[in-house]
């Protein structure tokens, strides 16, 4: 029932914060940042009081939705949606704080639509029925569109469409293979429904299974994203206001890792088994080829998105390394991956309000200036090149020594992607803080409301490098991994 | 000659059908058009009546009446229409008539 | 006493260092910065005490777990054994010394608080390369210094050189912690841990001597070191870290971090024990890397840049004596050369200050009545670095190596001539510094004087310079083992295979008379400098080759135009994203097909009944062809 | 088949021939009369009398007067022949009349396939068309009833006269 | 006729009557209001005749017509959105032309033509139905005379019509010839007892279905569509869009149902066909379109492809899906037309996408309401599109058309575009000094219909439950 309380909030902030701009803009944002607190700190107590000899499923709710088709309202949580919406509170309630000055113009809306994809992705992690899922996936991109599209930078349409067409172009694929594990089930036991728990374990051919992962796998790759679905990221990144790129980076795109842990692996261990090479190359592929497009670019935030093509792919690699080493490994990977592109991309936008561009070729020895804004990107490009202390670190040092286990050529050339990834972190730090300023007039520096978000996102990182202890219990729960 | 009535009854049908499409295709004066339909329409109550007579009902027959009344209708409402376009286009030319298109 | 204290200590000042950036005054900055070490050198002492008085084989200390997850972990632990303790004092006791020099050449820097927290970052992350106990925490350590090492060479960021040289620094290393990452995996998969200790004792049941799994680990770990300790090939980075102040330079460039591949070979000696073709190739790149980097050293203009290039030349050294198993040689060189490589190195500063930051020797010169203090310091330090026998720590450390290089278990000839070699080379390139720069004429004037708080160091220093030598005299001299004693439960004692006295004095008369001849050579050629020396130096030939070897043997244009260039070639011309281009052109694609259907609807009614009829034609046709073909 | 079949149906292909080929329209129209007439002889030979009857009176004699009437109040004269023999190319005759005996190929192959056992002609008389018409089908003549309803408004509010009917806008600008 | 008979009828005679009565009111008295006023009546009064004929389903009237529970289904369905249209109009056409009587008349005559379509199973109740409905449609689509697209639109339909007739007719007299019946039953029944592949007939199924495939409006017979929806006033456009096409959908289905249409694969190949080619064609011509009422007519000849798919999949579940599609593709086209309907201003139809740039931000509940039918035409849920599209895909994967299902996801994603690119325009933030040429004239009557077929489709979308067991309920009577 709680967790049906956390989508209602979301969906009730959602509509009242829309209402209440046409009165106020300050009282819409503080409703806003109070539903997201108000689950952050539901989801908090709720992992705080959760003992790790507990049942694997917590709060099982269930109420026949469609029972025509054997559809139902079935919402569940264990460790790994724990963290997920955990990460998912988190980061939206940074997300209203960071468009607190930034978006002034139809502010309700925004909001609306923000908490709106916030609702539709917390819907994905907790969702524990096959078509309900489909329609969280799905209901999640219209407010993103109109989060990219409306607020965006110059470009908002054409990236606004492409995020779309390409999700949209996967989610579909997705819906056949959903239907097809439908009929398959339905077909062997006479049960037919999209009951997640019911379908793990459905018989089935091997040809089948592969056709219907494939199903799945795609639509999860678009969203993850690996090469060559990539395309649509850098676009729709760099042309999302702050919040949107936020919400992007650090929570869309780990729907599709999400999925690809939840569904793809135990619904079909054995075609998973047999695609794990090509998955893994796919992300060997996107670790390399995202690093070495990131370095080419002289965008700020057209960077950082292709960095996170780059980071995304140590989530495929292991994911489908099959052992509990990478496993957890891509759990922190998604949870780190969320806070460091995002502060990333919360700096980006920071620094555009300030000097209005993101061209890193219009940039250059901004420390002088932005001290405080250079520690903190400096800390996050650390994390992003993988410096151990920080929580990206452990996800990737976990990946790899995991999916050295099952594939060793493979991880080698990721962690040649280590080397890569200082070459384009430290392009960023050179770029906008380094080197000669000729510029003449101040910046302001960080202020205070800024310096919460990236605080917090400071001590998150520095936590999840230090002691990551407490999200690897809560993941470890999960047996996912297969073989 | 021993041909089976209806196959002839149908291939003069057949045949009258096809020029009557013929015409339409090739045609662009609106009247030419409409007239050509009914050559088509025609052969279509014809092909009811050969029918009718293989198998000594009565369904083709009535049916041939109701495609007769259809072509009145059709041909009243026809020229009407056509009567109003002449007045705005001040032809019958059927490529006059084509503002609309992409 | 607690050994965690050792690194927490710099961290903790490092964090309020940084956070204090704004509210405290220069004087508290100083005052924290050194004040951090000094404590932490002190614990260290303490510990050291405690250690020798209980005569203890480590102290361990597990601080937190760090991480834990399928059957892997590893924890926050601490373990203080001989080896440690030898690199936690040289650390803590010469970056107090070097910090406190640091107080007055950084005096008028604007950001004098960042400096000192990065220093103080550097040191903690040092010490917890060198007390880790477990791989992965002393690769946290790894790469702590590493990232210190960028922020310090690009202290002085508003020259984009600076900041090239810190990006270089941190992806050379890179590369070789990328062949180290590996390598820890692949002990990972072989003995499910990541403890060192543990390592170690199941390294010698799951592997026999030359078994290829632990050769290709001991490799592996090799590339890191090599990366790290600026030995070929990784070598190029260090001689254009020096854009860093000099006190970066004396601390992290030639005391302490760049020998963190010595501490990291010493450290898994019984993997490469077990496998005799990396520790060949250990050796091998020392060789090769002394002998290179000392004929590089020899041509270089900028006083910083001779000592970058001797650094490397010395580690060589370090890495041939690890080769060829002499252990404790290796460290016992890395002690030694701590003390006067940082002598010389802030000796260098404290010169480079006074000439207002002119580092080219060919601008210096005639210095040594201006400066004399500096000039003795100066002096002591160039001497232990050529080896000057007897009198010099640096002579007893490098004749062990030269020694031990041909008579030691993994030796060879070949190895011992390459050392020789080196001692030429080296007493030729100190010297010419030395000389071009104290000697000659006066070319620049001296508008300062270093104060005390840079000369007290240097004295310190200066002192040590020459006393450490004496904790270890070879057999011929003496004979004192107070060093390799002290690492005996560490590391083993050096197979010697030939133990021959008169080849053992012929050995270090042959490298102490190369020395002298060497340093004799730098002052014909530098003070003298005769004619025929001078035209032999300026035949095109040696000419091509004084470049040549001033380019560093142009490893860096190799690596420029074989990696970086077909990189950064790819990376820009698909910028764009050629990927992208698939889907545009499936887009282009689509609004063809748009514009070639919206021309069938022209608004003509004869083409639509044609449509109709086309549509009667295909349907016919299908039907034919589905029932008759 | 009778011969008197073959003569009709040679006579309705010849002047529907007649009919699509010829420019004047009035022309045309008389020829389909004559077209009509042959047919409603093929309709008398399949047992259909009261359906020939009606193609003569209703087809021939109101539909087609119809169109005559109406071509004759537009006034459609020479150069509305002139016109048509312009746009009657011979080239404009080729594709069509390709397709369209494409098209009759295709239907005369697929009615040859009949494999109906050869029968005569059954004879309809007129007394069944009618119990038909006003027994089972007598909906279907309600609903003629209403189609022809549907015509006849639609016909009234087409074809009424066109007053000046400008929308109020524009006679409000315009005037 | 019996008395049952006259029940079971009701919503048609009831309708029948009303216009005659209509007719004379109009005679004796022409008011706007008044016809209006007693057309609505009329609906109302039809749909009330459905519920005593419930008692009598399924009534069988040989050999012309049957009523079943998919024929009242669908007889309730064209009424309701005969009724919703019907609202929609008043305004539409109180402030155009000065003779709007007619048009009510017209509207009841084709609304007529559509519901014997739904309960026909005979030829000739086919042919008359339809062409009620066509002849209907003529004075419909040309009604605003002044306008020269209307005559323009309405010859095109008129020949069009008229020629798919012919060749619907010519097929059915093939059928007849070669089975000596015109009810679907008898023909089906003839054919099985054929013995061989009747060749002959399935020709005349093949000529039969342009004149089904014209109504429609699928490739290739699709291209009167955007011409006709773009000259059409709006009502009737809607009107065309939905109750034309979804009674001969209907029929269609009935007359596969009835003849086994499974039996004979060259008849899905030509519909497999059809339906790719409808998808395509429809989705492409729409892309990078302008005019939103052909963009409209594009989407729906595209629609029809996928309804096909759902056709082809030869399972229960296929039905179903188009009877539940078909709904919700009501639902979605008459508001989508209704939103049209509402910003026309009384100058002009508000028909290009220039016309919607900003909408958001000036009139949010319209561009609200536009943009909920858009994305239900897209499929994306929270709308009664997505359940529609939803129910497609399962009979088709359950009909295992694995082929079919790829197209229709391929186009699913070309059709995206260009709706999202209409949501991107109604959202996008207008340049300063920027007018359009359209004002609304948004009337209230009209703005409340759009209200409640907003919440019916979201509705629909939530909780479709309800409205499933209806239709399966329905459907197990059929097959």
């Amino acid at each position: 029932m709680i967790l049906l309380v956390l989508l209602l909030i979301l969906f009730v902030a959602a509509l009242l914060s829309w209402i209440v701009a046409a009165k106020s803009n300050l009282l819409c944002r503080w409703i806003a940042l109070g539903s997201l607190l108000i689950n952050l700190v539901i989801v908090l107590v709720i992992w705080v009081n959760h003992t790790t000899t507990a049942d694997r499923w917590w709060y099982n709710f269930r109420v026949d939705w469609i029972p025509h088709f054997g559809i139902s309202l079935h919402l569940a949580m264990d460790g790994l949606s724990l963290l997920m919406v955990a990460l998912t509170f988190f980061l939206g309630a940074l997300s209203v704080l960071i468009s607190w000055k930034e978006i002034d113009k139809r502010v309700g809306f925004f909001h609306f639509n923000l908490l709106f994809v916030l609702c539709g992705i917390t819907g994905v992690f907790l969702t524990m029925d096959l078509f309900l899922f489909y329609f969280f996936w799905e209901m999640m991109l219209i407010p993103m569109y109109f989060l990219i599209g409306i607020w965006g930078h110059e470009r908002r349409e054409y990236a606004a469409n492409k995020f779309f067409l390409f999700t949209q172009a996967g989610g579909l694929l997705m819906l056949l293979a959903i239907l097809g594990l439908y009929f398959v089930h339905g077909a062997n036991t006479h049960v037919y429904t999209f009951d997640y728990f019911d379908l793990l374990n459905t018989p089935m051919e091997p040809g089948t299974a592969r056709w219907l992962m494939l199903g799945f796998l795609i639509a999860f790759l678009v969203k993850v994203p690996a090469v060559p679905f990539h395309t649509w990221l850098p676009d729709a990144h760099t042309e999302a206001s702050t919040a949107g790129s936020v919400v992007l980076a650090g929570l869309l795109l780990k729907t599709g890792a999400y999925g690809i842990l939840r569904f793809v692996l135990p619904l079909f261990p054995a075609a998973a088994v047999e695609i794990a090479p090509l998955a893994m190359l796919l992300g060997v592929i996107g670790i390399l080829y995202g690093a070495m497009l990131a370095y080419a670019q002289t965008d700020f935030k057209r960077l950082i998105a292709y960095t996170s093509v780059s980071h995304m792919g140590f989530v495929l690699l292991g994911a489908f390394a099959f052992n509990e080493i990478a496993y957890q490994g891509v759990v922190m990977q998604m949870i780190t991956h969320g806070i460091s592109t995002g502060a990333l991309f919360i700096i980006a936008g920071a620094l555009y309000e300030r000097i209005h561009t993101r061209n890193l070729k219009q940039m250059g020895g901004l420390w002088t200036r932005l001290p405080l804004m250079g520690s903190a990107v400096m800390i996050f490009v650390m994390g992003s090149l993988g410096l151990p202390g920080l929580g990206n670190f452990i996800a990737e040092f976990l990946v790899l020594l995991g999916s050295w286990q099952a594939n060793q050529w493979l991880t080698v050339f990721a962690t040649i992607g280590l080397v890569v990834a200082t070459a384009y972190s430290l392009r960023i730090m050179q770029k906008v803080f380094f080197g000669p300023c000729d510029r003449q007039y101040t910046l302001p520096d960080l202020n205070m409301r800024e310096m919460v978000i990236i605080v917090a996102l400071v001590i998150v990182i520095f936590w999840l490098g230090f002691h990551p202890q407490p999200v690897l219990n809560t993941s470890q729960n999960i047996n996912y991994v297969v073989r | 000659m021993n041909v089976h009535p209806t196959t002839a009854g149908m291939l003069l049908a057949g045949v009258l059908f096809v020029l009557g499409l013929i015409s339409i295709l090739v045609r662009r004066d609106i009247i030419f058009m409409l007239l050509s339909v009914e050559i088509m329409l025609n052969a279509a109550g014809l092909a009811f009546v050969v029918a009718s007579s293989h198998w000594g009902t009565a369904d083709g027959q009535v049916m041939f009446m109701f495609i007769l009344a259809m072509a009145a209708a059709e041909v009243s409402v026809g020229l009407a229409l056509i009567l109003q376009l002449y007045h705005q286009l001040k032809t019958l030319d059927s490529d006059e008539a084509s503002k609309m298109n992409g | 006493m607690l050994p965690a204290l050792i690194p927490v200590i710099p961290f903790l000042s490092a964090f309020i260092l940084m956070l204090g950036w704004k509210q405290l005054s220069r004087a508290a900055v100083a005052v924290i910065g050194c004040g951090s070490i000094a404590l932490s050198a002190a614990v260290a002492i303490g510990i050291a005490a405690q250690f020798a008085a209980n005569g203890e084989q480590a102290i361990q200390q597990h601080v937190w777990t760090w991480l834990q997850a399928g059957g892997f972990r590893a924890g926050v632990d601490f373990r203080m054994d001989a080896l440690s303790v030898v690199f936690v004092l040289v650390i803590t006791i010469v970056g107090f010394l070097i910090h406190v020099y640091a107080a007055g050449y950084m005096h008028d820097e604007p950001d004098y608080s960042r400096f000192f927290a990065c220093m103080n970052l550097f040191v903690g992350a040092m010490l917890v390369l060198v007390m880790a106990d477990n791989l992965l925490l002393l690769y946290f350590g790894w790469e702590g210094v590493g990232l210190c090492s960028y922020l310090l060479i690009g202290f002085w960021y508003k020259d984009p050189a600076n900041g090239y040289a810190a990006r270089k620094a941190f992806i050379v290393t890179r590369v070789g912690d990328t062949a180290m990452g590996i390598a820890l995996f692949m002990l990972f998969q072989y003995t499910g841990t990541l403890h060192i200790q543990n390592i170690l004792e199941s390294a010698t049941q799951l592997w026999s001597k030359g078994d290829p799994t632990i050769t290709l680990i001991a490799l592996l770990l090799l590339g890191g070191a090599v990366g790290k300790s600026a030995q070929l090939p990784l070598q190029t980075w260090l001689p254009d870290a020096m854009a860093g102040p000099t006190p970066v330079s004396a601390l992290i460039h030639a005391a302490t971090m760049v020998t963190a591949g010595v501490y990291l070979i010493a450290r898994t000696h019984t993997l490469f024990e077990l496998a005799p073709a990396a520790q060949t190739t250990t050796a091998v790149i020392g060789a090769i890397t002394l002998v290179l980097a000392g004929f590089s050293a020899l041509v270089q203009t900028d006083i910083k840049r001779v000592l970058a290039y001797s650094t490397v030349s010395q580690i060589g050294y370090m890495f041939l004596a690890l080769g060829c198993g002499a252990w404790s040689a290796a460290v016992f060189h890395f002690v030694t050369h701590a003390f006067f490589k940082a002598l010389l190195f802030m000796g260098a500063g404290a010169i480079i200050v006074a000439l207002h930051h002119e580092q080219d020797m060919f601008k210096m010169g005639g210095l040594k009545k201006q400066l004399r203090a500096v000039y003795w310091v100066f002096l002591i330090g160039s001497a232990s670095l050529a080896a000057i026998p007897f009198v010099t720590a640096g002579f007893y450390s490098k004749d062990q190596i030269i020694w031990l290089s041909w008579s030691a278990a993994g030796g060879h000839v070949g190895f011992w001539l390459a050392a020789l070699l080196g001692a030429l080379l080296t007493g030729m390139y100190t010297f010419r510094m030395f000389f071009l720069v104290f000697y000659g004429d006066i070319k620049t004037k001296v508008h300062h004087r270093p104060g005390n708080s840079m000369m007290i160091p240097l004295y310190i220093l200066a002192v040590l310079s020459t006393v450490a030598g004496f904790i270890e005299l070879p057999h011929t001299l003496g004979h004192v083992t107070l060093f390799s004693n002290w690492l005996l439960p560490v590391l083993p004692a050096v197979t010697v295979l030939q133990e021959s006295a008169i080849l053992e004095w012929t050995s270090q008369g042959l490298s102490a008379l190369l020395a002298l001849s060497g340093i004799g050579l730098a002052y014909a050629w530098v003070v003298i400098h005769p004619k025929g020396m001078v035209d032999f130096l300026e035949m095109p030939a040696i000419l091509w080759f004084r470049g040549f070897w001033a380019r560093g043997w142009d490893f860096d244009k190799l690596y420029d135009v074989l990696l970086v260039r077909p990189y950064v070639y790819l990376s820009r011309i698909n910028k764009r994203d050629l990927v992208d281009k698939l889907y545009t052109g499936l887009a282009q694609l689509m609004q063809w097909c748009h514009h070639m259907l919206a021309r069938t609807q022209s608004g003509l009614l004869r083409w639509y009944i044609l449509g109709v009829v086309l549509g009667a034609v295909a349907i016919l046709s299908v039907l034919i062809w589905r029932i008759y073909i | 088949m009778d011969p008197a079949f073959y003569i009709a149906a040679a006579i309705a292909i010849l002047s529907t021939l007649m009919v699509i080929t010829r420019y004047n329209i009035m022309h045309a129209l008389l020829y389909l009369v004559v077209s009509l007439l042959a047919v409603a002889v093929v309709l008398y030979m399949y047992g259909a009398p009261f359906m020939a009857a009606l193609e003569v009176i209703v087809y021939a004699g109101a539909i087609m007067v119809l169109l005559i009437f109406f071509v004759m109040m537009l006034n459609l004269g020479k150069e509305s022949a002139e016109r048509e023999r312009g746009w009657l190319k011979p080239r404009i005759w080729i594709f069509p009349s390709l397709l369209c005996i494409i098209l009759l190929g295709e239907l005369v192959f697929l009615v040859l396939q009949n494999r109906q056992p050869v029968s005569d002609v059954i004879i309809v008389n007129p007394k069944d068309v009618g119990m038909a018409l006003f027994g089972p089908y007598i909906i279907a003549v309600e609903l003629t009833g209403i189609l022809l309803m549907a015509g006849i408004v639609g016909a009234y509010h087409l074809g009424r006269q066109k007053q000046k009917t400008l929308h109020r806008f524009l006679e409000n600008t315009e005037v | 006729m019996s008395f049952a008979d006259f029940i079971s009828l009701g919503p048609l005679i009831t309708l029948s009557a009303a216009v005659v009565v209509a007719m004379l009111l109009v005679a004796a008295w022409r008011n706007h209001r008044m016809v209006y006023g007693f057309s609505l009546l009329a609906f109302m009064m039809a749909l009330t005749a459905i519920i005593p004929a419930i008692k009598y389903i399924p009534h069988a009237i040989p050999p012309l017509l049957v009523i079943d529970e998919f024929s009242l289904f669908n007889t309730g369905l064209i009424l309701v959105a005969g009724f919703i249209i019907l609202l929609l109009s008043f305004n539409y056409f109180e402030e155009r032309e000065e003779r709007k009587e007619e048009y009510y008349l017209l509207l009841l005559l084709a609304t007529i033509g559509a519901l014997v379509l739904v309960v026909s199973r005979h030829f000739m109740s086919l042919f008359l139905g339809l062409e009620i409905l066509s002849i209907s449609l003529y004075g419909l689509i040309a009604y605003l005379r002044t306008r020269e697209r209307s005559d323009e639109a309405g010859i095109k339909y008129l020949m069009l019509a008229a020629l798919s007739s012919a060749f619907l007719l010519f097929g059915m007299a093939l059928v007849y010839a070669f089975t000596g019946h015109m009810d679907f039953p008898g023909i089906g029944v003839a054919l099985r007892q054929a013995g061989y592949l009747p060749v002959s007939v399935m020709a005349g199924f093949g000529l039969m279905l342009i004149g089904v495939g014209f109504k429609l409006g699928i490739v290739p017979f699709h291209m009167w569509a955007p011409d006709i929806y773009e000259g059409a006033p709006l009502p009737v456009a809607a009107f065309i869009a939905t109750i034309s096409k979804g009674a001969m959908l209907v029929l269609l289905i009935r007359f596969y149902q009835d003849i086994h249409g499974n039996d004979y694969p060259m008849l899905w190949w030509i519909v497999a066909i059809i339906a790719v080619a409808s998808m395509f064609v429809g989705n492409w011509l729409a892309l990078t379109q302008q005019n939103i009422k052909r963009i409209l007519a594009y989407s729906s000849i595209a629609h029809m492809g996928y309804i096909l798919v759902a056709f082809l999949s030869g399972v229960q579940t296929g039905l179903e899906a188009i009877a539940f599609y078909l709904v919700a593709y009501f639902i979605t086209s008459i508001g989508a037309f209704g939103v049209v309907i509402v910003m026309s201003s009384s100058l002009q139809d508000a028909e290009t996408i220039a016309d919607y740039k900003g909408l958001f931000w000036r009139h949010p509940w319209v561009a609200t309401v536009f943009t909920a039918m858009l994305l239900s035409l897209a499929g994306i849920p929270l709308t009664a599109g997505f359940i529609g599209k939803f129910y497609i895909v399962m009979a088709g994967v359950n009909g295992h058309q694995w082929f079919l299902l790829f197209m229709l996801v391929i186009n699913s994603v070309i059709g995206l575009y260009y709706y999202i690119r209409l949501v991107a325009a109604m959202f996008s933030v207008p340049a300063p000094g920027e007018q359009t040429m359209v004002t609304p004239a948004l009337p209230m009557a009209g703005n409340i219909t759009l209200v409640l077929l907003t919440i019916l489709l979201v509705a629909l979308g939530v909780y479709p439950t309800a409205m499933m067991q209806l239709i399966q309920q329905m459907m197990r009577i059929l097959v």
